[in-house]
């Protein structure tokens, strides 16, 4: 488990104190299509080592497809109707399934220069929690005695 | 060219003179200290939650005294001790930093921060989540802002009052805090801290008046053209007196003499004044009505706050017992109330009152040149002389005509109370038509409704149908009540 | 990179003039936008006085009648929305325009035509906010606009609806340069420079462009809400419509508190610069000094309550509130306790510039104590909105920002112009505008406890507050004495003309290192950097072991350069090798390519500022104004930073 | 014919003039990171404020209209879901988009391009055709709260679609003519990062405003909030 989390972590840039490099500056392995053999094994490759492998059209159709199977499934959960509290919960963890998914291989995130994961998520992170604790703050505040 | 003598302006150096000029202030601040006798201070203090809150602040003040003497200490010290001697270009010591001093500097304010923040944390779990258990009898008051006065009312005793808050000395009270219109901030500096108050978000606080007198309060937030003259005061009374004028409050003053100076006001404002301001919530359920009048006189400002001819405006309830005028503005007397009736915004820029009744414009709905009601001197003489006589009668001279409770209702009582203002009997335009012969008007004016129903619909709903060439200047009249506007209708009906 | 530029129609030819105003139109030269900005802000800065200036008048006397209630909110709503965004926030942005590309090792910001896009929209929108003096309908609402108070119910007329529009434009030109200076000072740095040889002033802009650009959003938000409540009857912050006023003030206080560091780091920033050169020692505790510039801007973002300590959030959230908020003096604190430390066992000149950061210090304190006194909400509870809390920050703001930007500006006047300003005068403004704003701001303290709220126009006389304001009016008066013996020294410096060398305080960082003032081009050659205050310690190496320390630190090759060495030199923009401080003549300039100026910034300025009052007047000026929107747009995108024929010169 | 194009040919092949109109074009900096990529990354930080506090405005006022229509009465999941996925696909024609650029596969990347036009098209006309159905049934941005947060928050979201197309529609042209290729394809990986980051705006408000919020009906007591 601590071995698929570092993986899954896993990235190939340096720290950004000094000079990082992007990917592209390194020669691209050759790539292997969908039907060009193990393509699998490409697309685990590209998910846990990021920047090693550049992706290509199979591995974007595979994400689009895992972006609209989610939809479905937010769909259905919806019509479901029977959830309750957890249907909440549920639903953001979908949708932020969505949202990492297209940030780190749409928007290259997980290929890309170190950096800008750090802008993106410093900013994502200061605005999640100001706005948490407003919505903390009216929905506990104003509470006559 | 000119000298200013020595004697006039002794300095006796250069040097002095900027010494003096940079401990100028510091002396005049340490004097302005010592003043808590100002009405407003907050160190001169007249109930534990002012006193507690004082007293937080002069213990974190000595704590900052004692830092702002060091670090200035430094500051001078450091400028004056390493400063340049001759044009030496020597070069000090390249030191980059030492960490055991920046992780002690980092340490020993946040410890002192901690116990700045001890009893602070203390004192706001202390004062602001509910009134102490064992502090006696809690009185319950709502302080309610509005465009730019403050209005009471003491929901278990059946009173309304305006500008002027009587509490008795010793007892908790517990404030409801809540604003009509725009954020206001309701303010007693020597008893307690200010809570805003804000729309749709009722505030809670409590307060203790240790010291019977009179104390003055204050919006402070901003809230609009007439922010500063926005006051009240808060009349700290023994607990007898308070019952007392709790008792007064539900006691209708004697009935003017036929003829008196008194009498002609009473006719005057109920004919002129008595749309906006009610000054006889004395009898039982009148409290409740008060409520509904104040919410439909700001809904009828609300949908039309340019032309409005109705506005929420204080209770006058025993006007004669005030001491104040136009929200703690003025003291009380026949002169300064002439002068109030006659031009308000000399005393208070922006009051509503001259911008919305109707006293104050044309028969064409504008607004008079002269700003001036269209009364005589000895007209608003009158009424100044009548409201001041609102004081607590004898208990016996009560107006029963206007009680909800009574059996019958006087549709002319209430037409001279409540329409006058605006309309005539004849056929005369004051500002709405003139009423003389409605009743047969009425059954032809809309396809569908019988001279009833289209009358009592003028009253409730004027807007509905308007009479050509008038303005709807009118502001629903539903708060009245099934009886009065009943009582209303048939006594419209017998004009001719 | 030599892509087949698109071409988009021109209606001019390239401006090309070096002087004359078509010169300062076109220009995308960082000084010359720099200096456009410091010109805008002193006029506002002086207009914004006269106000301050008319108040004082008003307040010195009780029922006084010099101005009325209307024209009274008018001037301190106008007063504090101009010192803010049109005073302290642009003369902020004249010094990081100036000097960020220069301490960097840089010969312009990263997007040159961006920083001229900023600047304009900045003018149109300061024009914009005060166009409601012209019109006589000024913003009157307080400068947080409180709603409903500034809601159409409440607040008729245009005044409050210009004054969000003009807020959006000036939100729209800092978010600009916000990122402009971001990446600027991330990626535009000189070989060498790693983030921990940033000056200290570059560390705080880029602190200072990480807040501008997540919170003036924020602010954007706000006022597009409440524009939409104005224009288009929504109901955000409408009672009547369930809308909750306490919304407009968390939204907005959400954007005010990085404000307020926002205004304070620049000028944090210039007394870091100006204490080491005038003490000629190094900043001491570079990294915490850094660090706690890095704390503030991030628990900047979870104190905004304490602004709304009276609205009754519940016990609960104050208490939370009331420990974040004092939590983030400590970080203040170590920035002062660093400062100090570095005048300490220092050779210190007490020259202008450095008088002006050591009152910085000495005010920052005292702004900085009472605010923790207004950390703790029932002490608050006697002391929001009241001359207190107006004290307070103006010991922030202007015994702090004010007076650390005016120290900046005596610090690089002969680096921006030449030449230095006089000294004499100079220690009569530092001593008019010292004494001056204590004599007006310390009463104030007083007045406040008093019971005096703000925000009234008058006050009655038996409340015992005329003599201290009294008091205050005529401080207030010496501290504008000051800023004109001010203006006074800027003319007689400009005839008396004392030419200033390249490095006329043996300065420490890399601005010292080119000529004053500097060329077009800033440097003849880039820098190659090695140490922290490079240029300092390449005049004397002999202080390089007292600073770096023995052994434990071997800079000569620091660790960022070693990534340079391998692969980045050869391309960097080095005319030709060699130490920097090389003599200019012998390399031609004609070597180096600044971008070419360009028209389409102000164009595009223009459009936006045409959408602006197409919102306040009819949507048909909108649609007018939309052409010369996409002709700014369209002809910027397609326009080459350099056009392709002057490549070859 | 796959070359890796962003890779930066060796230094030397430029002259010192070319070399400074490199500066200006922001390859060579000091975080080896393109500059206009990191002033676009940089500008989403902050548009995540931008639409989070209007995000965050509309949670805050979830479930607060004091009158109808409540959302349980207007919103229209079924067709929403529809437009989220044509939205969720224009993301993924964009990536491909980019992908045959670099490739240098010109027609296939038009194509792709294209695509993402039309699909942003497509998106925009649902909402067009939703706001007018809501009006409509009587949901205006006056009519109550949830009006007002929802029209606003969808509407500038729109606004930046419909920036988004127009923007995608002149790189298309340019594909097309082929002065989009694949050595300035950053010109349409940057314009990509603005469109994903709006897809993913959305992403968050179908959840927010459409799942979650669909079921809220008038809140417990919303008579006597009038009071």
């Amino acid at each position: 488990m601590a071995n698929l989390w570092r993986k899954l972590t896993y990235h190939r840039g340096n720290g950004w104190w000094n000079l990082p490099h992007t990917a592209s500056q390194e020669a691209d392995p050759p790539y292997e299509g969908p039907i060009g053999g193990a393509w699998l094994g490409n697309i685990w490759r590209t998910v846990t080592h990021g920047g090693v492998s550049h992706a290509g059209p199979g591995f974007y159709w595979l994400v689009g497809l895992f972006l609209g199977v989610i939809t479905l499934l937010e769909v259905w959960l919806f019509t479901l109707q029977g959830l309750g509290g957890l249907y909440i919960p549920i639903l953001l963890g979908l949708s932020t399934m969505k949202f990492v998914a297209v940030v780190a291989f749409f928007m290259h995130l997980r290929f890309d220069g170190r950096l800008f994961t750090y802008i993106f998520a410093a900013s994502m992170i200061i605005g999640i929690s100001m706005f948490s604790l407003l919505l903390l703050l009216q929905q506990f505040g104003n509470q006559v005695q | 060219m000119f000298r200013v003598s020595k004697s006039f302006f002794p300095l006796p150096s250069a040097r002095m003179g900027t010494a003096a000029l940079l401990l100028a202030p510091v002396a005049i601040a340490l004097l302005a200290a010592c003043t808590p006798d100002n009405a407003q201070s907050t160190f001169g203090t007249a109930g534990p939650i002012a006193e507690d809150q004082a007293n937080l602040f002069k213990f974190i003040f000595w704590i900052a005294a004692v830092v702002f003497v060091l670090v200035e200490g430094a500051v001078i010290y450091a400028a004056i001790r390493y400063r340049r001697r001759s044009d030496s270009d020597k070069l000090p010591y390249q030191t980059h930093g030492n960490t055991k001093l920046e992780i002690t500097w980092t340490i020993v304010p946040a410890i002192i921060l901690i116990g700045v923040a001890i009893p602070t944390l203390a004192q706001i779990w202390g004062q602001q989540s509910g009134v102490p258990d064992d502090l006696g009898e809690v009185l319950n008051v709502e302080a309610i802002g509005h465009q730019w006065w403050f209005e009471f009312r003491y929901p278990d005793h059946e009173v309304i009052t305006a500008n002027e808050l009587h509490i008795p000395v010793g007892r908790p009270i517990s404030f409801k805090i809540v604003s009509q219109d725009v954020v206001h901030s309701f303010w007693v500096p020597k008893i307690a801290g200010k809570v805003d108050m804000v729309p749709l978000n009722d505030n809670f606080m409590w307060m203790i008046g240790s010291e019977v007198g009179t104390f003055y309060g204050q919006c402070a937030e901003f809230c609009g053209i007439a922010h500063a003259h926005m006051r009240f005061r808060v009349i700290v009374q023994t607990e007898e007196d308070f019952q007392a004028w709790l008792d007064g409050m539900h006691t209708a003053p004697d009935a003017p003499a036929p003829g008196s100076p008194e009498a002609a006001g009473q006719q005057l404002f109920a004919a002129n004044c008595s749309t906006c301001h009610t000054n006889n919530s004395t009898s039982p359920g009148s409290y409740a009505q008060e409520i509904n009048t104040q919410q439909a006189r700001w809904n009828g400002w609300i949908s039309d706050t340019e032309n409005s001819l109705i506005v929420s405006a204080p209770n006058l309830t025993n006007f004669g017992d005030h001491i104040t005028l136009g929200a703690g503005l003025k003291d009380l007397n026949q002169d300064s109330l002439v002068a109030w009736i006659t031009d308000p915004s000399s005393i208070k820029i922006g009051t509503r009152m001259q911008k919305h009744a109707a006293i104050y414009r044309t028969p064409d709905g504008e607004l008079r040149p002269d700003g001036k009601p269209g009364l005589s001197e000895s007209e608003i003489s009158d009424i100044a002389t009548y409201l001041l006589s609102l004081k607590p009668g004898s208990g016996s001279g009560d107006d029963t005509a206007d009680s909800p409770d009574s059996g019958s209702v006087d549709g002319a009582a209430v037409f001279a109370t409540n329409c006058t203002g605006c309309h005539s009997t004849g056929d005369d335009t004051k500002i709405g038509p003139g009423l003389a012969g409605v009743g047969e008007r009425a059954a032809s004016r809309v396809q569908g409704l019988s001279a009833d129903e289209y009358i009592e619909q003028s009253i409730r709903e004027p807007g509905a149908s308007i009479v050509p060439g008038f303005n709807n200047l009118m502001p629903p009249w539903g708060h009245l009540g099934d009886d009065k506007i009943d009582a209303l209708v048939t006594y419209l009906k017998t004009l001719k | 990179m030599t892509t087949k530029a698109l071409t988009f129609p021109r209606l001019f030819p390239r401006p090309k003039a070096e002087w004359g105003i078509w010169s300062w139109i076109g220009t995308v030269d960082h000084k010359r936008i720099g200096t456009l900005y410091g010109i805008t802000a002193f006029i506002w800065f002086l207009i914004a006085g006269i106000e301050a200036l008319l108040m004082r008048i008003q307040l010195s006397s009780a029922e006084n009648t010099f101005v009325g209630p209307e024209t009274y909110n008018q001037l301190f709503t106008m007063h504090g929305t101009t010192m803010v965004f049109l005073v302290i926030m642009p003369l902020s942005a004249a010094f990081f325009n100036w000097l960020i590309p220069l301490q960097i090792g840089a010969r312009d910001v990263a997007f040159p035509r961006l920083n001229a896009l900023s600047f304009w929209i900045f003018l149109i929108g300061s024009l914009l906010i005060n166009a409601g003096w012209v019109t006589g309908d000024a913003p009157n609402g307080g400068w947080f606009g409180y709603a409903p108070n500034s809601g159409i119910d409440y607040n008729p007329g245009l005044g409050m609806t210009y004054w969000a529009i003009g807020l959006n434009l000036l939100g729209v030109a800092s978010i600009a340069a916000g990122l402009n200076f971001i990446v600027t000072i991330l990626n535009m740095r000189a070989p060498g420079m790693s983030m921990f040889k940033l000056p200290v002033f570059t560390w705080m802009t880029l602190i200072t462009s990480i807040l501008i650009v997540l919170a003036m959003p924020i602010l954007a938000v706000a006022g597009i809400q409440l524009q939409t409540d104005r224009l288009y009857g929504t109901n955000f912050f409408n009672p009547l419509g369930g809308g909750d006023p306490v919304m407009w003030q968390h939204i907005f206080w959400l954007f005010g508190h990085p404000e307020v560091y926002i205004l304070i780091l620049p000028a944090m920033g210039i007394v870091s610069e100006v204490l080491p050169t005038f003490s000629r020692k190094p900043l001491f505790g570079y990294p915490f000094v850094v660090f706690a510039g890095i704390v503030i801007a991030f628990m900047g973002w979870f104190v905004w309550s304490h602004h709304m300590f009276t609205v009754g959030l519940g016990p609960a959230a104050n208490s939370a509130f009331t420990i974040s908020t004092m939590l983030i003096g400590v970080p203040t604190g170590i920035k002062i306790f660093n400062w100090i430390a570095t005048m300490w066992r220092g050779n210190i000149r007490l020259n202008t510039a450095m008088l002006f950061s050591i009152s910085f210090i000495a005010m920052f304190t005292i702004g900085g104590l009472s605010g923790i006194m207004h950390a703790a909400p029932t002490a608050d509870a006697q002391q929001q909105d009241t001359y207190f809390i107006v004290a307070h920050f103006h010991y922030v703001l202007v015994g702090g920002s004010l007076l650390g930007i005016f120290s900046g500006i005596y610090y690089w006047w002969p680096k921006f112009t030449g030449w230095y300003l006089n000294e004499k005068l100079g220690i009569a403004n530092w001593a008019l505008m010292f004494i001056g704003f204590n004599i007006q701001f310390a009463p104030l303290h007083w007045v406040g406890l008093d019971g005096m709220p703000r925000r009234i126009y008058t006050y009655a006389e038996n409340m015992g507050w005329e003599g201290t304001n009294l008091l205050a009016s005529i401080g207030g008066f010496i501290l504008g004495l000051g800023v004109l013996i001010f203006m006074i020294n800027l003319v007689v410096s400009r005839i008396q003309k004392r030419v200033a060398p390249a490095d006329p305080w043996d300065g420490r960082t890399l601005e010292w290192s080119t000529s004053s003032p500097p060329p077009p081009h800033d440097f003849d050659e880039i820098p190659q950097v090695e140490y922290r205050d490079d240029f300092w310690f390449k005049k004397y190496p002999e202080t390089i072991a007292e600073y770096y320390g023995h052994g434990e630190h071997d800079q000569t090759v620091p660790s960022g350069a070693q990534v340079d060495d391998d692969t980045d030199e050869e391309s960097m923009p080095v005319v030709s090798g060699g130490a920097y401080g090389h003599d200019a003549g012998e390399h031609g300039h004609d070597k180096i390519h600044l971008p070419d100026m360009s028209y389409y910034p102000i164009i595009l300025a223009i459009g936006l500022g045409i959408f602006g009052i197409g919102f306040l007047t009819h949507w048909g000026v909108i649609i007018a104004g939309a052409p010369v929107f996409i002709w700014g747009l369209f002809g910027w995108s397609m326009e080459p930073v350099n056009d392709p024929e002057t490549k070859t010169s | 014919m796959a070359t890796n194009v962003t890779q930066a040919p060796p230094a030397e092949k430029y002259t010192p003039t070319e070399q400074h109109a490199r500066i200006v074009d922001f390859e060579d900096t000091s975080t080896g990171l393109n500059s206009r990529k990191l002033l676009m990354w940089t500008f989403l930080g902050s548009d995540v404020m931008f639409f989070g506090a209007f995000i965050a405005t509309y949670l805050v006022y979830r479930g607060r209209s004091l009158n109808g229509p409540y959302p349980s009465e207007i919103l229209n999941i079924p067709v929403t879901s529809v437009s989220t996925f044509v939205l969720l696909m224009s993301s993924l024609a964009m990536v491909l988009g980019l992908y045959y650029v670099r490739e240098g596969e010109k027609n296939k990347a038009t194509l792709w391009i294209l695509g993402v036009v039309l699909l942003g098209g497509v998106f925009i006309a649902f909402q067009v055709v939703e706001f007018r159905i809501f009006v409509i049934e009587g949901l205006t941005p006056k009519v109550n709260i949830f009006g007002t947060t929802f029209f606003i928050l969808t509407g500038i979201h729109g606004a930046h679609v419909t920036i988004g197309v127009i923007w995608m529609a002149f790189l298309a042209h340019g594909s097309h003519t082929g002065r989009l290729r694949a050595d300035n394809a950053l010109d349409l990986e940057i314009a990509g990062l603005y469109w994903h980051f709006v897809d993913i705006v959305w992403i968050v408000i179908f959840t927010v405003i459409y799942l979650i919020s669909a079921n809220d009906g008038p809140p417990p007591g919303a008579e006597l909030l009038h009071g």
